[in-house]
């Protein structure tokens, strides 16, 4: 276990528990190695972003999370369990790089799809469905089909897709990516909301340096090739964070920390 | 009454008039018989349906019952409606075949699935191999169901039946002088044809052996009844025809070559003409038929049965 | 509309002239030796040295004995559209619905065996190939003795299927329906398995990541996913069973398009074969349109752009 | 009764060892991924022949596998003579002539327009037509020989292959037909680097379907007329002499054949397309 | 012709002309507006940002350009051709929103497909390849297939494809949305040297603020529903621009500007 992580009580017990995770991808020309020696433990609640060079290996670590990728060795461990017995308990909400709406169904379809599966009442679906459509500003598309909707849209309804149902783990690899600055930073604020409400653990992806500082409790800075974790870095601002935060010394300082680390692990290429 | 099912050899037309004049005059119901008349075609060999347990008897040309014989289904011959042989090859006679003899480097079209034998028989006899066209052998086609070999001249020389093919040559306009026939007859290579047949291990049963006897006296009425009637008689085998495909004028004629095969037969088998056929047989090329003399193939209890009770 | 008419109405003359042109030469032996036995005199010798010599040859020699007898033969090679539609008229319009002359007639018994069968080989495709798709051991197990099971002329097998179905009680229009199902169920299981199987790893995966039971990934996911694909293969499906029907109906020889077309072979009547084909694919084009108007509707059903 | 219920249990245990071979990742190796099948074959052959003994089916209405392949073995040069006649010059030549018939035509279709709206409606109904039906004015045009069972495989193949193709072709999404745009490409440099390997997997698709419907259609063909050798012929006579041992061994024949033409264009299918979704697996 | 137009002295022969432009979608539960009457015109050499909401018709705009889609009215030209005539003269390189790589073609043949298109020498095309791959940092991957690659890795494949042929106009539509800042800042130096070294005329759709200021002479902000321009930002920075601008009171200016549009163009919503 990582000395930071004794440090801090809840991670005690942590809700994901990663020693030494390696995985190496078989290709026709040779093994690509996506990640080596991973270690980390995200206690329960905490907000942990990703950061770092395209091709590092945030996705794919995110997918052993998810018990969609088994790790080649080392161990992960979810709750006390193994990742795929959480995946059993419904303990994920995931929302991918890419859209990947089913073309099939309406937006409110899609949306919907979860809370099908996972047997909510009618009624109930139907309110949480008009309640995450309402939060990511699509109300008005509900009926349309996915590709009558613009990329950042589909998005949108992707990241609402994820947040409709209550799952206690939300992974989320560059859900911001396609948005612009103004619906990103109003979708930053509701998930800081969401996040303090429900109180989830979330492991976040993200490209954006700002963002990552502006949400984390903890930041973890990746290197690539070999995909490893090159830093860690706590975040000492409080939980109940306006936007305004990102102006502070503080804010940047931490902001700088991390583009240091994402630097270091670029040169080394 | 007792249900008899009775496969024929071939598609529902004038051959197996008899047959169908007992149906439908009530010759069957008179002697308390239920009969189910299943037709034929083309690759349904009735010796596999009565093996397999879909007919009670057959009609069958013997070489085929033979040759099943020796394949473990025992079949055996209880009566024989016709007396002569209606096979023959018909040729163009402007390729210049007038004898046998000539028959050597030609293309001739011959009906496979069991009805080769007697062809076959006949080409050794002749000395001719079936190989491909040389100074000593012919070149053999699997004939389709039709004529047109002939007609569109694929083929110098066809197999006819006298009651149907050859007609339809000449209804296609062509004059009976342009052609040469041979029959088998004539040949000295004649097997007899339309025989009924039933499982060896049936006849032990007397039950079955009265039924059959029933189903022969009724059928031999029929025809009695179609070789004096032969327009209704086409009429009958018409209406019977699910295809719709067959003519009166056809059907008629051919009524009338039947009847001429079956000349004055009793239904009786003539046990000469039988061996006559086993002889033809045995007598057969470089693959024959029969490998060795069959014992058993027919038997008389039935024909007996039939024809004392009168 | 004018759109659509148009360029099938030219395509469709075009091929009628042509068809009508093909069956000068087509036609021309025996327009030559009919005229011959009238008493006409004949270039290119007698029937057999003519038979040397090439069509074309033999109609640029006599072309007006060759145009004479070319569409009106009674035993043509090629029958000219016009004999056909004749022939077509006759016994489709000339006999009593019920006779067993009328083409309708034949066309109903054909028409119930196929649906007979389509519906049991599709089935029996679907459930096959759902069974491929979620066990590892059907899918190596099954699959390829699938395949090879095409690959056994079913059809050469016929009579035989016949008969013993026939020797089990089994009669009528279910023998042809199992022949028809088993040229069906084929292209049935090969285009679901492949449709079943083309949702992306990442729809799955999100599938996956809210445990969504196999049942749940299937109705969800796969089955909708493979739509277009089952329709497809249904097209092909529903006109293989035709050609199961009629191939089961060639020996049986009770009625039905695949009997009609064989007695018309059996007394050379090739007009009688042509008109049982017209009438066949008449059926067959009838069924394919109505497997393409289910699969608009259920596809405007489904969203999916026009 | 003893070989019924051999046959039954026989049937549960190749069930059970191949469930058992294929869970928990065992189906990787290549070994299980051969062994699989071939137990699901012998132990079909096996009941069959179990149940032929036991239940005494008349050899002239089913025989037993251990027949067949006796037959099999000893006739191998009769029937090499029916596989060059109905496969390599019937079935193998008609099939390539229809494959690149149909290929043509879907081009010719998806480049003109009016052909497409003219030819395609007409071609759905010319596809309909049920070959078996041909097959008889086949042989009446073409003769007896491997040429007239070729004309029928061409016509059985064309429209599968014309449809795949077609279909094939259209099988872009739109952003890769617009990247083609933006580039300026000729109709031909889009149908060379875009279309036809997207259409690659449908071409597959038909090619098997097509592949074996020629199998089909030359043997059936035969049926209508033929020498005195072929795989139809073979199962026609044999069967009319109720030797369906040979009948089988026939039948043998042209399943190998089409087994083997059809792994062939498998095993193309997954050099060719192994970026497609459905190979990557 | 717009007032600014005729100030400048390259904008006297716009190479991209739009007046008027308006699109109108049909689609089943009524028409929707993607654009309406945008007017603007765009200088031969000029690098022109679109910025704004998703969902605001910023890829509709692009795609107009690129004769990819047809305005329902208005008029647009381009190098005073209609759209279409100067894409059969192959003006564009276009990077799509999605990355689009051909699932057959490793990433070295993606790349050369255009340069096979437009019959580029053989020696010239493994030339060209072999740089823009450089340029992306993928050149370990040439011989990859695209689903072996990250969904940032494929971005970078993509521009690496656009990039690979002279075309004298350079559509791109997000292009940088997947990567992270400092690859980002890297391939933002890179294009604006390309940019500066070959004077292609750039259209620029992205989210980031930062970005559209560092990058462009002009910026293009929209609105949505119906999507229409709604300021027209000139940059007075260099054409000279080392990344350390981004800290100038200049720069903050007009991101400040921008910001405000953005924001605007949110409320009326
Ligand atoms: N299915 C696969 N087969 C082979 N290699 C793979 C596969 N998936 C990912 N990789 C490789 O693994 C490495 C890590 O990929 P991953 O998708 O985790 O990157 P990432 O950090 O998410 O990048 P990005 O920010 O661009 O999304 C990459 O080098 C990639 O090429
Ligand atoms: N094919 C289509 N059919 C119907 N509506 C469409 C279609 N394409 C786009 N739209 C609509 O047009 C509007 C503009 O879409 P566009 O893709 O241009 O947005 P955008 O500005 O690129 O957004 P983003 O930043 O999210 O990519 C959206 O409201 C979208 O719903
Ligand atoms: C495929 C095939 N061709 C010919 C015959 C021979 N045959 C037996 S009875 C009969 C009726 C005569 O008109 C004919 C032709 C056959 N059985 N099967
Ligand atoms: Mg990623
Ligand atoms: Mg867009």
């Amino acid at each position: 276990m990582r000395a930071t992580a004794t440090t801090l009580p809840e991670r005690d017990s942590p809700v994901i528990a990663a020693k030494d995770v390696s995985l190496v991808f078989g290709t026709a020309d040779g093994p690509v190695q996506a990640l080596r020696d991973v270690t980390l433990s995200v206690g329960a609640g905490e907000f942990v972003s990703f950061i770092g060079p395209s091709g590092c290996g945030k996705t794919t670590f995110l997918r052993c999370v998810a018990a969609l990728e088994t790790p080649t060795s080392g161990t992960l461990t979810v709750n006390g369990m193994d990742p795929d017995a959480a995946r059993r308990a419904r303990a994920y909400g995931y929302v991918f790089q890419a859209a990947g709406l089913y073309p099939w169904r309406t937006i409110e379809g899609n949306v919907r799809l979860p809370l099908e599966i996972m047997n909510y009442p009618k009624a109930e679906q139907a309110e949480r469905v008009a309640r995450v459509l309402e939060m990511v500003e699509l109300s008005g598309f509900a009926r349309k089909y996915p590709w009558q909707l613009s990329g950042g849209m589909q998005q949108r309804a992707s990241i609402a897709r994820a947040l409709a149902f209550d799952a206690p783990i939300l992974l989320m690899d560059e859900p911001f990516g396609a948005l612009d600055e103004i619906v990103r930073d109003r979708l930053n604020e509701e998930l800081l909301r969401l996040w303090a409400r429900t109180g989830k653990t979330t492991l976040f992806v993200t490209h954006s340096i700002p963002e990552a500082v502006y949400l984390s409790t903890r930041i973890v800075v990746m290197s690539p090739r070999p995909g490893r974790i090159t830093d860690i870095i706590e975040s000492p601002l409080p939980r109940e964070r306006p936007l305004e935060i990102r102006d502070t010394p503080e804010f940047l300082a931490i902001a700088h920390r991390v583009r240091e680390g994402l630097r270091a692990g670029h040169v080394e290429v | 009454q007792d249900a008899v099912t009775l496969q024929l050899k071939w598609v529902t037309q004038a051959q197996f008039a008899g047959y169908y004049v007992a149906l439908d005059q009530g010759f069957y119901a008179e002697e308390g018989l239920d009969v189910t008349i299943l037709p034929g075609g083309p690759d349904i060999a009735p010796t596999q349906v009565i093996a397999g347990g879909g007919a009670d008897v057959i009609v069958e040309w013997m070489p085929a019952a033979l040759a099943a014989r020796e394949q473990g289904v025992p079949l055996v011959n209880i009566a024989q409606p016709f007396e002569n042989s209606g096979m023959q090859l018909t040729c163009w006679a402007d390729t210049g075949i007038q004898t046998p003899q000539d028959l050597a480097n030609r293309t001739l079209g011959v009906w496979f699935s069991g009805n080769e034998y007697p062809f076959l028989s006949w080409m050794s006899q002749l000395g001719l191999s079936t190989d491909g066209k040389s100074e000593t052998g012919v070149e053999v086609l699997k004939q389709g169901f039709n004529v047109d070999p002939l007609l569109q001249r694929q083929a110098d020389c066809i197999s006819t039946m006298t009651y149907n093919e050859y007609w339809q040559v000449i209804d296609a306009g062509v004059t009976p002088e342009e052609l040469v026939n041979f029959r088998y007859e004539d040949q000295g290579v004649a097997t007899l044809e339309d025989g009924l047949y039933v499982l060896e291990q049936n006849l032990q049963d007397p039950a079955f052996v009265d039924r059959m006897a029933r189903f022969v006296r009724a059928s031999m009425r029929g025809w009695d009844w179609a070789q004096e009637n032969p327009e209704q008689a086409a009429e009958i085998v018409l209406e019977y025809d699910e295809t719709g495909a067959q003519t009166l004028e056809h059907q008629v004629r051919m009524m009338g070559e039947i009847a001429k095969l079956i000349g004055d037969s009793t239904g009786v088998l003539d046990e000469a003409a039988a061996q006559r056929t086993v002889d033809t047989l045995l007598a057969g090329g470089s693959d024959p038929v029969i490998t060795k003399a069959p014992e058993g193939y027919f038997t008389h209890v039935v024909t007996d049965a039939a024809f004392a009770q009168q | 509309m004018r759109e659509k008419v148009l360029p099938v109405l030219t395509v469709v003359l075009g091929i009628l002239a042509l068809w009508y042109l093909a069956a000068i030469p087509m036609n021309v032996r025996e327009a030559l030796t009919a005229a011959e036995r009238a008493g006409a005199v004949v270039e290119g010798g007698s029937a057999t040295e003519r038979q040397q010599l090439p069509a074309l040859r033999l109609v640029l020699l006599n072309p007006a004995l060759a145009l004479e007898g070319a569409w009106t033969q009674d035993r043509p090679r090629l029958p000219a559209p016009h004999q056909v539609a004749a022939e077509l008229w006759s016994s489709v319009a000339g006999q009593p619905p019920g006779s067993n002359r009328s083409l309708l007639r034949h066309a109903g018994i054909t028409l119930g065996a196929t649906l007979a069968g389509f519906a049991i080989g599709s089935l029996a495709g679907i459930l096959l190939a759902v069974g491929i798709v979620h066990n590892r051991a059907m899918d190596l197990s099954v699959m390829p003795w699938a395949i090879i099971s095409q690959t056994i002329p079913i059809v050469a097998l016929a009579p035989m299927i016949v008969v013993v179905l026939n020797s089990v009680g089994v009669q009528g229009l279910l023998p042809k329906a199992v022949i028809s199902a088993y040229l069906s169920f084929f292209p049935v299981a090969v285009g679901m398995v492949k449709g079943l199987r083309t949702p992306d790893p990442m729809q799955i995966d999100l599938m996956r990541t809210w445990n969504a039971s196999r049942a749940q990934i299937f109705w969800l996911l796969r089955l909708p996913a493979s739509v277009p694909y089952l329709f497809a293969s249904l097209k092909v499906a529903v006109a293989a069973a035709l050609v199961g029907t009629i191939v089961g109906e060639l020996p049986i020889q009770r009625g039905g398009l695949g009997a009609r077309m064989l007695a018309g072979s059996y007394y050379g009547q090739t007009t009688q074969i042509w008109a049982a084909l017209v009438m066949a694919a008449v059926l067959a084009a009838a069924l394919v349109w109505f497997m393409g108007f289910l699969e608009r509707r259920t596809l405007r059903a489904m969203g999916v752009p026009a | 009764m003893t070989l019924v219920i051999l046959a039954l249990v026989l049937w549960l245990a190749a069930w059970g060892l191949n469930g058992w071979l294929t869970r928990g990742g065992r189906d990787r190796s290549s070994l299980v991924r051969a062994l699989v099948p071939l137990i699901f074959g012998t132990t079909v052959l096996a009941v069959w022949e179990l149940l032929v003994r036991g239940l005494a089916v008349p050899p002239a209405i089913l025989p037993a596998p251990s027949r067949i392949a006796q037959t099999f073995v000893a006739s191998t040069g009769l029937l090499w003579g029916d596989f060059v006649q109905t496969i390599l010059k019937g079935a193998l030549s008609g099939l390539a002539i229809g494959v690149a018939a149909a290929l043509i035509a879907a081009i010719l279709v998806d480049r003109f327009d009016f052909l497409r709206r003219g030819l395609l409606p007409v071609g759905h109904f010319m596809a309909a037509l049920p070959i078996v039906g041909i097959a008889p004015i086949m042989v009446m045009w073409f003769g007896f020989g491997w040429q007239s069972k070729a004309a029928v495989v061409v016509l059985m193949v064309f429209f599968p292959m014309l449809v795949n193709a077609v279909a094939g072709l259209q099988d872009t999404t739109a952003q890769q037909r617009d990247l083609m745009r933006t580039y300026g490409a000729s109709y031909w440099q889009t149908l060379r680097m875009l279309r036809v390997p997207a259409a690659l997997p449908f071409l597959f698709n038909g090619l098997k379907i097509a592949s074996t419907l020629a199998m089909i259609g030359a043997i059936v063909a035969e049926f209508f007329g033929s020498p005195t050798q072929g795989v139809g012929f073979r199962i026609a006579s044999a069967n009319g002499a109720l030797r369906l041992d040979m009948v089988w061994s026939a039948i043998l024949v042209g399943a190998l054949a089409g087994s083997t033409v059809y792994g062939i264009i498998t095993l193309a299918e997954r050099a060719v397309t192994f970026w497609h979704p459905s190979q990557r697996t």
